[in-house]
């Protein structure tokens, strides 16, 4: 991480990305974006169901942390979590069989879009209740400074969710226990339909921590470079005992909120604005064009063979039968109790 | 008569209400400038302007409390949860002080004010999204419980519940948000506490509410067929239960059949299987029985997913099985 | 067998658990250096340590969620509610989280923890400090309930709680907290699930639970000076239930009444009454009854508090009733 | 309220308290006092049950927020609520018949010692729950803005409550909408046993609305005419459209959290020295001394009137009746459904 190294790379804020590096954060951040369009497409399809809400745009956000992050450290966010899990490693079959309700799933089916979890990466939820998943962060982040086991915390959330009174009872106990946690704040312009400034009344998301001590970094969550070293400082912070932090990450949904939102309380420039000026994989793209160590063409290359993979993904997902019917009882007790009520199977 | 969506005529109940007492107002969750989640509220904040129709941060706790307050203060809030669901982050607001505040300060404060919004599971929600909180709001004193069927129903029951002097829960249901109905042009307003006998029948008394009461209706097509004449009667109001008119209907039949989403234990399955049990013994030819949702949070997959609802094919089943038909 | 308090016992609990156990941690309000609000938690700081008895803000929701995290990474946490009623703040943690998880995940990750406190009334709390959630806890698949009613099921029951891999939801009662018994010296554990017979006897079974388990009792040696023989079922788990032990009451006395604290309307008399008449309605003489809480919020003055409460003269009452006798 | 005035008086931050409200400041603390410590006697002779807590030591808070408010201002509070309901004006008969539990209670006996309410007063409750009033008291600050009638709501709360996340959704909806609240943090120090150093990470309270962009003042709780002069400046901004403010109360019970806590959890020497350094009382007295408008044995007088005036008021409230048995189902409704079950009267 320092730039003595002869290789060649881009170094931001102090941190050397070489470029085998930088490829694999393009081809993540690449592979969540044309992941989430299939999704979208099935879902017009009517193969996925339910609530899916697609990160398009947030690449950077999933895909920098990732980098930043231990392998043993927890991840936990709301219900945009296809992303997440994709980027900490969830194998992108068993998402998509997941979205498709197939016993492939990374749940067996049973949880969809909003409920994805994979503990060999220690991807821990997948909340579909707003906000619900930062008291459970909280207890993540208490194991570790319990077991002083070195593990850190990234506990997501939304510019929405920020609001809720559960935040401020984390935050509180976090702060006065030194918890090592990374409050991660996806501020993505909107909550559904209601913009920033109508739901908060401080805008500022990294200063939501203030008045329980929990000190807050803004970044810009469409740089995965910024993402990654803003991050890692966090983390740094965070693992030596000094408390918690926040990192607020600038960002955009390309999408509607989920597949039924048409999106309407927002512009066309502004979308515009985003996509065209500061997306995510276009960036840094351009930043390794420039740097010389890749060409338009090969990532044309690239997309297609992503594009492959992920039809090919779906395809395959898609093959998977539905649960068998005894996964509708199974796992409602991690120590179901004999003979009880209900009888499993029965009617009732 | 004019035909509508039940949401149509949510949405008519609360003009109506909003454009006769200035003291009602709107607020939840993307009610305002959204027009409502489930554009139940479409077109209310252009009506009725940004002070009576508001839009809320994620924060059911605190303005489940703010209605409360408001309530207290002589306004008539109608607070929207976006789904029902997210109303067990308020029911300390819910149970402790709406349901409580006019018992504990001795009839000087009143509540009178609506919760409402969509209950039940919708399509492919998953688990955290398709509860039923009926049985709980109805176990607590101070609450009256309100659960429309159909169009028309929940435009009279919506306007008697704003009216009320009382928090009124009022629990309605996603899917049957498109159901369009028949509803009366005129003004009018049904009375809480009243059960509704949506089909005659001799042979077996089915209650069923909300959504439910449609599926028991399909279910009697079906008997019918086989010639079994259910009689089927929706509650409407949870609480204050109308057990007189189940009575009579179970005095009829001398058989019952309870059909509720939500889950078995303590629904509201078993305290109408208990009532009737206690008040209609006699009258009875065999056990009341229940259909109700199966004892699993809510999986995700289709063919799961339907497994866990009751069945029309089951609510059948269970019919004939009282009647002793196979 | 020594003879300790009710309090003792669960103190006791704990404390084998813990020294048994290091990912056992209890947290809670007042837990640690005030030894419990109720002192069950006497002396566990001291013997443990700041890290595994943990003082918490008042924050239920935050908390109770803190437990639930820390039980999927590894740990088996108790979680302390001062009173139950203060857990209606983090019913969606409870709920949403805890109950759900292990199924979401499908099996991915365990939430083995309890959630341990006051339930019911104490004397003389009022309305916001006097209620009953067993039957909405017991509602919810993914959770267990249990309540024990005397020292020696409080240690044998929290013990099997302690080591369980799902949620538990362990309710005491603050007025027995004081109770003495006779506990076993050496360890034992009462599994989850099981009844217990408390009083055998042939005319009509009682089934209550914590505290009501007392107050059946003491109506059934009542009963016995007027010739009839009760016999008292404590349920002890209340999810699942033990209807195995309660439907075999029933087949030989013929007459059953469930008492409970808690209010009617789908509580768990409704349950075990629409379970008795399902699977025992032919035994069956007369029908099931119910002694319940009044459907009020609790007041404050003395006599107005003890009309709310079960009364085991109602209880007595109630029993003859069901056995023909005035 | 200016200085001009020729009569006697003390001038505080520029507000002129004259003798006769001087007098009345101290009458209404020390009213307060000797009825807590009549209903702590009451207590230790079990005719008050359940659980009781006084307010001994917080007197001027009680008083000198009534003192700036208007009679249409809304209060509510915690449990701890004698002293709020005596200073509003409440019939200290009917608070003591209700701590009592008997019919002329304040409530008719239902309620007790943690649910005052007075209507005629605005005073409003009285709650249990810990926390619950503030979003309650941010619905009668909604209610002021939308009828604009210029009241503003006085909502209390303790350093405990402070830590509940219901606290900090409503300070966000509250300066969002800029509503007239007064939030009044009354800090005694600890919350049951708990010191406040051990539950909250910013022990600044009056900062805890920074994040939330709602401003706050520390207050001398101590002294009645401090509280008084900042309680009035606060409810000028309120009131003035700018949004809610947080008073922090510096205050101390005196006596353990409720009659059930000995207190072990401090010592001795702190509590003298609040108590013997720091007693809104005595200071009061002093300052009303040095002024040379009244002597110490005139203090003495009216303190035996008072205490004489409490223990009337105690042998009238006993020898009131319990409530009736009716009263149990009264009030359960505003509006009771006709024939509806339960039958009242009847055994379930
Ligand atoms: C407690 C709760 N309230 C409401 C909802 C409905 N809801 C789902 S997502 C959402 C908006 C959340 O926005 P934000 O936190 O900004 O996250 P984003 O969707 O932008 O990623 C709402 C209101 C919910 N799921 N849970
Ligand atoms: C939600 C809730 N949790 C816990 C309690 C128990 N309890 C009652 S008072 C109290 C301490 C509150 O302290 P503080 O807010 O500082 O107020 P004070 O008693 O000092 O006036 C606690 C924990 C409660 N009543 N409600
Ligand atoms: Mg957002
Ligand atoms: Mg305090």
């Amino acid at each position: 991480m320092t730039t003595e190294q002869a290789a060649v790379g881009i170094t931001h804020q102090g941190c050397f990305f070489d470029q085998d590096k930088l490829m694999a954060l393009h081809d993540s951040m690449l592979m969540i974006r044309r992941f989430e369009e299939k999704a979208g497409q099935l879902y017009g399809l009517r193969k996925i169901g339910g609530f899916c809400h697609l990160c398009n745009g947030q690449e950077a956000v999933c895909v920098g942390t990732d980098e930043a992050a231990q392998a043993d450290d927890y991840f936990l966010t709301g219900y945009r979590d296809h992303g997440h899990v994709l980027a900490r490693g969830g194998d992108p079959t068993a998402v998509m069989a997941e979205l498709l309700g197939r016993s492939g799933g990374i749940v067996n089916g049973k949880g969809g879009s909003m409920h994805m979890f994979s503990r060999p990466h220690n991807f821990v939820g997948g909340n579909g209740i707003v906000g619900e998943q930062v008291p459970v962060g909280l207890g993540f982040g208490f194991a570790s400074y319990y077991r002083n086991d070195g593990r850190v915390t990234f506990c997501f959330m939304g510019d929405g969710a920020v609001n809720q009174g559960a935040v401020y009872e984390s935050f509180n106990m976090a702060s006065l226990w030194k918890l090592p946690i990374v409050f991660v704040v996806e501020n993505n312009q909107y909550a559904m339909g209601t913009a920033l400034n109508r739901a908060s009344a401080e805008t500022h998301l990294y200063k939501r921590g203030i008045s329980f001590k929990v000190p807050g970094m803004q970044v810009d969550g469409m740089d995965v470079l910024e993402v990654a070293t803003k991050t890692a400082e966090a983390r740094a912070h965070v693992a030596s005992g000094e408390g918690p932090m926040i990192l607020e990450m600038i960002t955009y949904r390309y999408r509607g909120h989920s597949m039924s939102d048409p999106a309407t309380y927002r512009s066309r420039e502004e979308v515009d604005e985003w996509r065209a000026g500061r997306d995510p994989i276009a960036r840094l793209q351009q930043q390794m064009i420039e740097l010389g160590i890749v060409d338009a063409l090969a990532f044309k290359e690239k997309d297609k063979a992503i594009k492959k993979e992920v039809n090919d993904i779906a395809k395959a997902a898609e093959a998977q039968a539905e649960p068998e019917a005894a996964e509708m009882w199974r796992h409602v007790y991690a120590q179901p109790i004999d003979g009880a009520y209900p009888y499993p199977g029965k009617v009732g | 008569m004019s035909k509508m969506t039940y949401r149509e005529a949510l949405n008519r109940a609360m003009c109506e209400e909003m454009a006769r007492d200035d003291r009602v107002f709107l607020m939840g969750e993307e009610v305002a400038e959204y027009n409502g989640a489930y554009k139940v509220s479409q077109g209310m904040l252009e009506k009725f302007g940004p002070k009576r129709v508001i839009d809320t941060p994620i924060t059911e706790l605190g303005f489940a409390g703010l209605g409360v307050g408001a309530a207290m203060a002589g306004l008539r809030p109608i607070i929207e949860f976006m789904t029902w669901n997210f109303a067990i982050l308020a029911l300390d607001q819910i149970v402790n002080a709406a349901a409580k505040m006019h018992y504990m300060s001795a009839g000087q404060y009143a509540v009178p004010m609506v919760f409402r919004g969509a209950g039940g599971s919708a399509a492919r929600v998953g688990a955290q999204h398709s509860q039923s909180l009926e049985n709980w709001l109805a176990n607590v004193p101070g609450l009256k419980v309100v659960m429309p069927s159909c169009p028309a129903d929940a435009k009279g029951l919506l306007k008697s519940a704003i009216r009320d002097d009382d928090p009124v829960i009022f629990i309605e249901n996603e899917i049957n948000y498109g159901d369009v109905g028949e509803v009366p042009d005129e003004e009018y307003l049904i009375p809480l506490g009243k059960a509704d006998v949506k089909r005659a029948g001799s042979d077996v008394t089915i209650v069923a509410h909300s959504r439910m009461t449609g599926f028991a209706l399909q279910a009697a097509e079906v008997l019918a067929q086989q010639g079994l004449e259910a009689e089927v009667i929706d509650p409407r109001t949870i609480k204050p239960l109308d057990e007189a008119t189940i009575l009579a209907s179970v005095a009829k039949t001398n058989r019952a059949l309870v059909v509720e989403e939500g889950w078995r234990f303590a629904g509201i399955g078993a305290e109408i299987a208990a009532r009737i049990m206690e008040r209609g013994f006699d009258d009875l030819d065999a056990p009341v029985a229940r259909v109700t949702g199966k004892d699993v949070p809510m999986p995700y997959a289709a063919n799961l997913e339907a497994m866990t609802l009751p069945a029309v094919s089951e609510i059948v089943g269970a019919a004939k099985a009282l009647c002793n038909r196979s």
